[in-house]
């Protein structure tokens, strides 16, 4: 199968559900960028590069340069699956939810509920996420725990090219809308990636590594941390499954529950601030309906509760690394 | 003469509806005095002709948003009065299955995209609803019901300016009562909303919302263009709000004078039967035949809402999702 | 002691507050009304009452009606607060932050970190929360996991007319950002409050009543959805110890830590979104550091994942009650 | 002649501090190429005469707040070019402890209440800033600096509606750079800022912004006004970004004759020079040794930047809150 990176297969992505839908439209800033400049069109494709080449295969009609103005295109986006479009938005960096939370919480989130079920609202919101790049603390941080909170909201966190090219065009065919996070650190990640468009259903967690000893849940970036550390501690003797659930919401409980049946020690690894955070959700679901099969305490391995530094020997302490995990399978395999 | 662009059928119309939403919200007042709505409500009566006035103009393919106070603008959008009748009282059979309330009245088979009980939230959404409709090809419009109040939030300005660049066939009608809450206008609010409108490259109207023709008159010119391709257009109808912010509100704030001098010079039913009378357009006892009608109608709507079920308890965790695995 | 309302609790903490120190304002929609107008002012001392009477005790300048703008008056209260003065800004319902976010996530909460420690921002943000009076899905939520979830936030969420006070004290006079959230359906509720003014300091769990079977750990409104559980449980023989955190963060760690260890089984009471909510955050918690003393799972009574619905029938379905209080800590008796 | 207005020592200040950010900035581009900046950083080369016509009437009880391209404003503001330099190197001496970064930079000290990742955030605090001024009975006023995309963030038209309804002493300097990152002002922007700003009824100038005297006379009038408790202000400078959106950005949006002419045409430095030379005020020597100290300067800030030891890991926990039980 061909490698591809992580920013080609959204791009692919991208390309092959605009190209099969014609009700697809992308919008955000400078998702094709130049507009209204001397020089080159197309000339960033998203500040990351995902949505390069659609302007020229689509036109401006269909990819969309926006004001700085999150909540009128959001809302707008909103406005548009309501009404017979299927838009794909992009918030640069998911940190600048906090302009237009309103419209995904209050308004796209809860049209269907409020609305009795007569509503449907086809919408994707893309956004990059995360710590590593020396973005500060309003560039880098891991929000999807607040989509997660919210009924009404899909959340999807790919972990690997292949994850992120399907999991990108089952969002985009959903008819329910989407929050669509992806790692900033993965862009540049490469893996298999076939050609053709294909679909990974939501809800369904991969078993990235089998392992008998300890479970480690773990999503997005932090997957690769995690079976970093797996790969460490398997020189030491202890075998670790590493699962990743892939959408926050739905959540895989079945996967989640089987496994840690199975394994009885569990270590949850994410990037999202630990208060009210992913890693804390599915270990109070492990505590509530797995608890006769723990073995030992389920441990977690979080940023701190604290915004996200620059200076990078402290960003690189915020996060999660494979060490700390490695520390904290120790611990647990012990218990 | 914007009164002669209509026919009689449409003369009838635009008074059963102006009537219709009066009643309604005299019921819902009354319903709610009687314990029979549930949750909050914010009455439109007063503002009839801005809602039926623009309305008039649009089809079910047409799209308009709402905001918290939306009893009247779904109505002049042709929403059902048994189902939100029922929705406001918690009803099964409510509009909204009873899940929505007052705040959140809806009937996308009618192109109203909903009342919103977030201030500022519903003109980002008729910018999608325009987008739609100029992406898919169509002439239909959106339109934008938002108050005075509504008009600071930042979400309008981001509207009007998205709406501006991208041409969008979408209308902001702002019904200026004076009032956000107990806060009048002119203490919150700098400047006028016609020149905020216009430095958007905008045009902007401003009329009387009591007088239906001249709302009548202002939204065919805004439809008209919207419809032509030739981008948005801000309506400011100034209404009085003849009840206080929500049903209950002991609206203390205004003097007795104040709200009777309201409800006697500035009543958009008198206006109107002023007006055809004066003209000899329509005769008064097809207008007192509607009153009538109106009356009844709203009466049964009441008593059905009443006599309903409440929703099925499972009802509360469907429509969550489509489909959530 | 005499008898007041949560609502005068919070009338007089304001009063109390204000007189004490001159830089203290109060913001917000409607927190006096009538501004401009014809008729009375302070016609409303705010959408809930709890703003009554400081208009005509300190004046137009430092009680302000602002308009229906909360990204630029909460943002306002931020930079106000960077710069000499305390001010207490009223957000009508919680669930409207989704407008104003980024100012309390990205700027207020944020400062002090990004600025190195040089800034300090002592800022109140109030608002009511909570189901129960037929609001809807726009006006009924119950967001603190929200502001639990970011780092810089200190969250209150008090259960009863005295705390409600101390607490709003303590907010006010904290050199902190606090965001401070009161039931709306506990504002008639009576309780004892002192006349004089008096604090009470965050991170220090109440607990509301003791108990030997089960600890249920609830707050805010739940607080006394669990009391009235404990009742009922204890004529069918099982004690139950009630444990109010009273402010999410700090949580009081230590506390609810000690008493899983005295008792053994948990039930947490929690009227937020399950997922990533409260309830989840406590449970992992204790499933992380108090696994060995732990009897039976940690059960959660949470809504369901769902937006709050309209329909009293509905709503009453939403909102843990004693009732589905009462069978959880059942189960986890017996278990 | 508003270079009259400005004492020969002003004057030299106003040159050094033009100057200075002109090098910080070509320093930061050589040391981010050069792998030093471990984050992203937006350079304000080109934009000097906005920030230093602006500054040069503040004193350090007078705020603002900056953007992400927030070096110029920090320096004009009088932040120290040692700590930014260490700061944007992410090291422990930095003015920020190295936990802020380029876009965090701030000194509360100087009346610089930071730079902001969040385009549009900054308004809304400066209203806050006004405020405190206004309530403590101070003259301080408070200034925004934002771009021409920030200007149509909602953040900004709720921020200038609560400047006029208050009367805040707060300005809003909006640089206009004609773009947003990669996107041309003219395609997202309807309408005109000073119309816009007009429509709040705030009195706005539109500036040339290489024009140091002209940003200088302006900026004289909104803050001899704010103080006097006139009211907000708005000035739009018209200024050109000579590198990228950020260092780093191939910037292929812009042809290379537009931006051979921008730096040619477009130069704030030679403007002065220029200016000051036409009318005998200073003499260019003067400002030879003040461009050789400022070069030794910023070469000594970036080295000592380099040299500097990063933050202790400690500090990755601290300052979240004064006090966390
Ligand atoms: C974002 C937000 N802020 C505040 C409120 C509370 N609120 C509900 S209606 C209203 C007044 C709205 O005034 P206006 O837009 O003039 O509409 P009117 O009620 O006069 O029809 C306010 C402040 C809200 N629902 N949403
Ligand atoms: C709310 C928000 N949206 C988007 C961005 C990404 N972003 C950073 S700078 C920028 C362009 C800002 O343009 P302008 O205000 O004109 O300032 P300039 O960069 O031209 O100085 C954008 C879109 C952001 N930081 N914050
Ligand atoms: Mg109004
Ligand atoms: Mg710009």
């Amino acid at each position: 199968m061909p490698q591809k990176t992580f920013r080609q297969a959204i791009n692919e992505a991208l390309h092959q559900e605009m190209k099969r839908d014609d009700r697809v439209i992308v919008m955000g800033e400078d998702v094709a960028g130049g507009s209204g400049a001397s020089g080159d069109k197309d000339a960033w494709g998203g500040a990351f590069g995902c949505t390069k080449g659609l302007l020229g295969a689509f036109g401006p009609a269909r990819v969309r340069d926006t004001p700085i103005t999150e909540s009128a295109f959001i809302g707008a986006a909103g406005g548009a699956a309501l009404t017979g479009l299927r838009p794909v938005a992009e918030i640069m960096y998911v940190d600048f939810v906090g302009v237009c939370l309103d419209q995904i919480m209050n308004q796209i989130a809860k049209f269907r509920y409020m609305f009795g079920g007569t509503a449907s609202t086809p919408v994707v919101i893309r956004a990059s996420y995360g710590a590593g790049r020396g973005g500060g603390s309003q560039h880098s941080q891991s929000l999807y725990p607040i989509f997660t909170h919210i009924p009404g909201l899909k959340v999807v966190v790919p972990s690997s090219p292949y994850d992120a090219k399907g999991l990108l065009a089952q969002a985009i065919r959903d008819d329910d809308p989407v929050v669509f996070l992806e790692s900033k650190m993965l862009y540049n990640t490469t893996g298999e990636v076939p050609d053709g468009a294909y679909t990974i259903p939501f809800g369904e967690a991969n078993i990235v590594r089998e392992g008998g000893d300890v479970l480690l849940v773990a999503i997005g970036r932090m997957v690769g941390v995690a079976e970093e550390a797996a790969k460490t501690l398997e020189t030491e003797g202890i075998s670790c499954c590493v699962l990743d659930p892939r959408t926050p919401s739905p959540l895989d409980e079945d996967t989640i529950l089987e496994k840690t049946e199975e394994i009885g020690r569990v270590v949850i690894v994410d990037e999202s601030y630990p208060r009210c955070g992913l890693a804390a959700d599915i270990s109070s679901l492990i505590a509530e309906r797995a608890f006769p099969s723990l073995k030992a305490p389920i441990r977690k391995v979080t940023p701190p509760h604290s915004p996200v530094p620059y200076a990078p020997v402290l960003e690189r302490a915020f996060v999660p690394t494979p060490d700390r995990v490695v520390e904290a399978v120790r611990a647990v395999a012990k218990g | 003469m914007s009164e002669l662009q209509l026919s009689q059928a449409q003369l009838l119309e635009a008074y059963r509806l102006m009537k219709t939403i009066r009643v309604f919200e005299e019921r819902a007042m009354t319903e709610k005095m009687g314990g029979n709505v549930p949750g909050g409500t914010h009455l439109y009566a007063g503002e009839e002709a801005s809602a039926v006035g623009v309305c008039m103009h649009l089809g079910p393919a047409d799209q308009i948003s709402s905001t918290h106070r939306g009893h009247g603008h779904s109505i002049a959008k042709g929403c059902d009065v048994d189902g939100m009748m029922a929705e406001i009282m918690g009803k099964g059979t409510g509009i909204c299955g009873g899940k929505g309330g007052s705040q959140h009245i809806a009937d996308l088979s009618k192109g109203m995209l909903g009342a919103n009980g977030i201030v500022g939230a519903g003109s980002p959404i008729v910018c999608g609803a325009a987008l739609s409709a100029q992406i898919l090809g169509k002439q239909d419009v959106a339109v934008a019901f938002i108050g005075d109040g509504a008009f600071n939030q930042g979400t309008t300005a981001e509207s009007l300016n998205l709406a501006s660049i991208w041409k969008l066939p979408a209308i902001f009608v702002v019904e200026d009562n004076g009032f956000g809450e107990a806060t009048s206008s002119a203490f919150v609010q700098a400047g006028e909303i016609v020149e905020r409108a216009a430095s958007f490259k905008i045009p902007a109207m401003k009329v009387d919302g009591v007088d239906f023709f001249a709302v009548y008159q202002a939204a065919g010119e805004a439809v008209s263009r919207a419809r032509a391709g030739g981008g948005p257009s801000v309506i400011h109808t100034v209404v009085p709000r003849y009840f206080g912010h929500y049903a209950g509100d002991p609206d203390n704030y205004r003097t007795a004078e104040e709200k009777a001098a309201m409800r006697k010079d500035r009543d958009c039913l008198k206006r109107f039967r002023a007006r055809v009378d004066e003209t000899s357009l329509l005769d008064a006892a097809a207008l007192d035949q509607i009153d009538a009608d109106v009356e009844a109608a709203i009466a049964s709507a009441a008593d059905k809402g009443r006599a309903a079920p409440p929703p099925a308890l499972e009802s509360l965790t469907t429509d969550v999702y489509i489909r959530y695995v």
